[in-house]
């Protein structure tokens, strides 16, 4: 047991922390900090600017741009990602897509994508979700039928993050109706320039543009396009759930959002008001649990394909939950000026000039999502119930 | 003590029920507003000397929940119940005609209350109203006037050599700018500049010595009807909420089976029922003493405002996904029980409010 | 529509306060107001007391020495006995058997048990709960078996709130197991002095002994005692479930007990404290909204055998709440005075002398039973989900 | 960094538990002393100088958890963590006499903390020394002793015309009153009185001027070890819990498959993993700058007191009348957890705390 940083981890921090600081313009970083949607040329620089130190996918495996680190390394650089306010790498790039090709596609596949995902040059988005699923994954309909050397897909995939500027989607798709549902699931990857594919955005309560519903009507996709054996997608969808598990609890965007809380409120005398205090010490002190809670998840980390460790919904939840109250503590902060304080810009608009006030109220509605997507709350309670309670048979 | 509904308050809110379903929720226009007008809304709240029909407030909060029920876009809370409340309560000429011309559906008058630093305090403002030959120079900012934006009077509260000074400015007088801003509940809001207006002397309205006390009663009253608004709302995105867990199948089953969804969608109701009680004894205290007023309504807005997180962001986690898109309704009541929090206080300032009317509890 | 108290109903409450405050013992109410644990003695001459003028039972009918109250009067006397400090009539007397007889006993069971029950000359406790039923009362198993002119019973009953105390039990016991578990249930009333019968204590946390197990060995009573027809018990359990509504949400042990919180912070200075402070004022703000929802759910009040009002489970959920939220305001308001604040004297121990901190912390702990007796929280929200959302047929 | 435990620390912890299971939950007496003794325990926190083990900070949580675990009934955290913190950090042959006879399992002191009316606050006691002839005359009152029935030495902290000097009083010296009451948990705490109390030169120990620092750093200890205590409580009280769902029945099913009851359990376990975390915390910080240390050690019991509360409260809920009854673990487990609340500060205190430590946030 060792419950501080040691001398090197300290010494990898502060390699991290400088490597940023010093390479990652100050303009990213203040429209993160201020909790802007970012242009998508924005997102792809950053990205570029982590690959280049291999701070981009230093979780892969070796040959294909990983780092073998110590899994306390790796948590310490999503920290300092997340607390100097960068970008972090695209998660459906990075920690989904990669990970399978990586782990179940080909040769030609990892030659072709592994590079292109890592850098950002292939932008993925995730085709999971569809209307009626909810957090019943697999009762997916989305079909791929196979006509000769291709798949004939139709169908339709909701809640799909940067449709608007992916690339490449990869899918889960029914190529077998016959067995039991998690049966007959396969993993295919789609150019999103295929005719046949339309994107349809979902205008969200924060009043931004972030999801899409994708419609597959009669597309073509070349049997090389899929991952792996045809009817195990299913497996390697739950593969990937025992992945991407230290960058889940939030951590550093809760502690830039706090801090900012904390530097308003000092700036406007909010923070003498003790009751206010006390909710936002409060909030820091879960935090600090959280930090050590993401620590122990991290440390726990049992390699991939491990299955599911339940602590990291203890993260999960947890996260979530601070983000919601560090989005309140936000609101509060602003007072009567919350009624204005959003809702100004349309998304991707030309950048400079927006009020660093105006993406605030569009945080406490966006908060509301990540009790919601990535496994809701109620998933995670009842992994919970099951596995380290032993409480089963719930309806 | 009853709180069952007699024929005439039942009546009343069938037909505005009605008749704001049939408006919907597009953003309010001069039909709707002549609608309201001939439904008898816009007089409804005020004394019948000055051509009201003087309904009293159990009447205005069942228009309020109606409100809330539908999502009604119109700038009913501020024209009619806080600017309105204002104008009815100060004597004088200019009061009396912007008043007439409110009842009559020709005027949609803004109280603009906060400024840069203010938070909720409106009763020690930076806007300064000086004296000129010709009456009065008003100078200074105001903040986030909710429907601000659609207003043609602005009743600007300044300080003056005399006091709390109230100004009616004509919203394209010289000198006024108005930055008109979307808030999340597809209405505006406007961030107003006063600079160096040219003000007559019958442009001040009220008395000095009583402004102060007709601002907190006007305050108060928009207070209580915007809690029963919230009430409204919540109790429509219950049903809401109701009807997805009830139509809607996951695993097999409906999503309205799960016993933690529907212990969750109970609570939303404790929640939703104790929000209407305290609204009932904020409404029934609105003509009591003015402290007692003021710890009634601040209660009531306080309770509330919890309950409105609550209900509105469990509504919009029980429609997972679907509750934060823009065009499935869950979302969007949620999006104006945020707004109704940020209007005349959140709950911290609220129960500070309370606190400090001494021994409101009897 | 009116939301004030009529000039009528504040005569009448004045009326209520006046006899209170003039009849009752102020040792009795001082004892009440410091939440100690009345000897049996004081509870019977408290109810006397409130009998002698009329309220005891004002509920059951007029020719039995109910009154022909409106229900907000009822409720106003109700808040009235708390808000004064006066013991409440003994519920499973005045609210439970007493209106089961008055409804379905026959004319001798009323002559004999009706005034001695209100008089509280005869002290009933409740034979319901069994162990193994928890919130499943139909489960019972304690059996009575028809033998001439008797029962022979045999069982167990648990949580038999101040069995130790009473004359008589009334009980559910089953008289026929053949058909499904509601049928074959049946009402009786048992002298607790029959042979057979045995009480063992059961010690709480709160440090006292309200409740008890009771032991039924071949324990014979007369068929006299069966109320009612035989079969019929759950029908008539079920009666009892729409009265006693007004009292359930603890309006005035709340505002008890917040008085007594904001007088001792008052006096210690804690009260100085904002954050302190804003709890105890929102406690008392959801107090205010408490008392007008029980004015709602005693104004809709349907008349016996109306079945369940649903809005009943917001006030019984929400009053055990506060009454929680409210000892643990007393708790904060102790400090490390908390530790020693209880658990000094035995039950029923000498009386005079008690230290008036000396109940605190078994309050603390006793709160707890309002949330899981008299239909636990989770049974009530599973009330508000079937009744008023519809949502029902849930694990 | 790396939180599995060691060789030796998975080895202490088994012994300790198997240990402290043997010895049940009877009222701790002279045998389990004399076990405690045998085990190392007594000796565990000190410096290897004064005939300590010095096995550091990780492994006094490891036992403080097998305490929770088990609701060990041992004056432990007032002895030897509170207690002989303040001995260990004193020099002069009085203290170090104490220590060793602690060390030797002859001794059981007692460090009396707060006053009437003084809450959590124990720097500026009213309970005065006044200096005589021959040494000391003290005189006050202290209040709720954890164990301090149980001690045959005091520790009394007092306002002197030095500054605050600790005095080293015999449980039977001519003076001392003990009232001992019982607390929830089945354990005892004294108000003791000090009437006149006459003491030696020699009994004064420590350095006035550096009273405060060890009293606050024995202190921020003990505030660590009883995180570490809570948490192994909850863990146990988690799984009793889950035993007790698991294995009753209702309406024909196992409550367990109840989905509410699931989720409440499920937050539970995150309560008391977060509490687990910010005690991991706390230990790690025992060594730095006492700012830095009692800022960690109160964010610690200010998350704890919460976790603590809400287990305890939602294992009785999930009992249901099992969980009021003494004779079942549920209710008693609840008991101690809220003594530990109660010990050294509320959560409201402890935040304080957090706030007036400045910047602790890294």
């Amino acid at each position: 047991m060792e419950l501080r940083f040691t001398q090197e981890e300290r010494l990898f921090r502060d390699e991290v922390r400088d490597y940023l600081r010093a390479h990652m313009p100050e303009r990213i970083r203040q429209a993160v900090q201020d909790e802007l949607p970012l242009p998508r040329a924005w997102m792809v620089e950053a990205q570029q600017i982590l690959n280049r130190a291999g701070y981009a996918v230093p979780h892969w495996p070796v040959e294909w741009g990983g780092r073998d680190w110590t899994p306390v390394q790796r948590a310490i650089l999503t920290e300092e990602i997340d607390r100097n306010a960068c970008p972090k790498p695209l998660a459906f790039n990075t920690a989904l897509v990669g990970p399978v090709i990586a782990a179940f596609g080909d040769d030609a596949q990892r030659r072709r994508f592994l590079p292109a995902i890592a850098n950002l040059d292939i932008w993925f988005c995730q085709g999971f979700s569809e209307p009626g699923s909810g957090s019943d994954l697999a009762s997916l309909k989305t079909a791929a039928v196979r006509e000769g050397d291709s798949y004939r897909i139709n169908g339709q995939k909701i809640w799909t993050t940067y449709a608007q500027h992916a690339d490449w989607i990869f899918c889960l798709v029914r190529t077998d109706g016959s067995g039991r549902k998690q049966q007959g699931i396969s993993f295919v990857l789609i150019d999103m320039a295929t005719p046949g594919i339309s994107v349809r955005p979902i205008h969200t309560i924060d009043g931004y543009h972030h999801v899409n519903e994708v419609f597959f009507d009669d597309v073509r996709i070349p049997i090389e396009n899929l991952v792996g054996e045809e009817g195990r997608g299913w497996d390697y969808a739950k593969y990937l759930l025992g992945q991407e598990r230290t960058s889940m609890g939030n951590v550093g965007f809760v502690r830039r959002r706090l801090d900012r809380v904390r530097a308003m409120a000092t700036q406007s005398g909010l923070i003498a008001n003790p009751a206010f205090r006390r909710r936002l010490t409060l909030a820091e002190v879960e935090l600090k649990a959280l930090e050590v809670t993401q620590m122990r998840v991290a440390t726990a980390d049992r390699g991939p394909g491990a299955g599911v460790d339940p602590t990291v919904s203890v993260l999960k939840i947890k996260g979530a939950e601070l983000l919601q109250a560090a989005a309140a503590l936000l609101l509060e902060t602003l007072g009567p000026e919350a009624l204005t304080a959003g809702f100004d810009e349309a998304p991707d608009a030309a950048f400079d000039g927006l009020d660093p006030h105006s993406a605030m109220l569009s945080a406490y509605f966006s908060s509301r999502k990540y009790s919601i997507f990535g496994g809701s709350d109620e998933v995670q309670r009842n992994i919970l119930a099951k596995a380290v309670l032993g409480l089963g048979g719930a309806a | 003590m009853n709180f069952e509904l007699d024929e005439g308050q039942a009546l009343l809110r069938e037909s505005v029920t009605r008749q704001f379903e049939a408006l919907g929720q597009a953003p309010a226009d001069a039909q709707t507003w002549r609608a309201f007008h001939d439904l008898g809304l816009l007089a409804l709240p005020f004394a019948e000397v000055c051509g009201g029909l003087e309904l009293g407030s159990e009447a205005l909060m069942l228009v309020m929940e109606a409100f809330g029920r539908t999502l009604g876009q119109a700038p009913y809370l501020q024209a009619v119940v806080l600017a309105g409340g204002v104008l009815a309560a100060c004597e004088g000429e200019a009061a009396e005609d912007a008043l007439a011309r409110l009842i009559a559906g020709q005027s949609c008058p803004a109280l603009c209350l906060y400024e840069p630093g203010s938070r909720y305090r409106w009763d020690t403002p930076s806007t300064r109203a000086t004296r000129t030959a010709n009456g009065w120079r008003l100078s200074g900012r105001k903040l986030a006037v909710p429907d601000g934006g659609e207003a043609d009077l602005l009743i600007c509260p300044a300080a003056s050599e005399d006091g709390l000074t109230l100004l009616l400015v004509p919203a394209d007088a010289a000198g006024v700018t108005r930055h008109i801003r979307p808030t999340p509940d597809g209405r505006t809001a406007a961030d107003i500049m006063f600079a160096d207006v040219e003000l007559t002397v019958a442009q001040a309205i009220g008395d000095v010595r009583r402004n102060h006390a007709v601002l907190a009663a006007a305050i108060d009253h928009a207070i209580v009807a915007s809690c029963a608004e919230a009430v409204g709302a919540m109790a429509r995105l219950i049903e809401i909420t109701r009807d997805y867990l009830a139509g809607r199948s996951q695993f097999g089953v409906p999503l309205g089976s799960f016993q933690a969804l529907q212990h969750r969608a109970a609570d939303m109701l404790v929640a939703m029922e104790q929000a209407r009680s305290i609204t009932f004894h904020a409404v029934a205290t609105l003509d009591a003493p003015a402290a007692e007023r003021t710890c009634a309504a601040a209660a009531a807005k306080a309770l509330v405002n919890r309950a409105a997180r609550f209900v509105g962001t469990q509504a919009v986690q029980l429609h997972g996904g679907m509750g934060l898109a823009s065009e499935y309704p869950a979302g969007r009541y949620f999006q104006r029980l945020t707004v109704i929090e940020t209007l005349f206080g959140d709950t911290d300032h609220m129960l500070a409010l309370v606190e400090a009317g001494g021994d409101w509890r009897k």
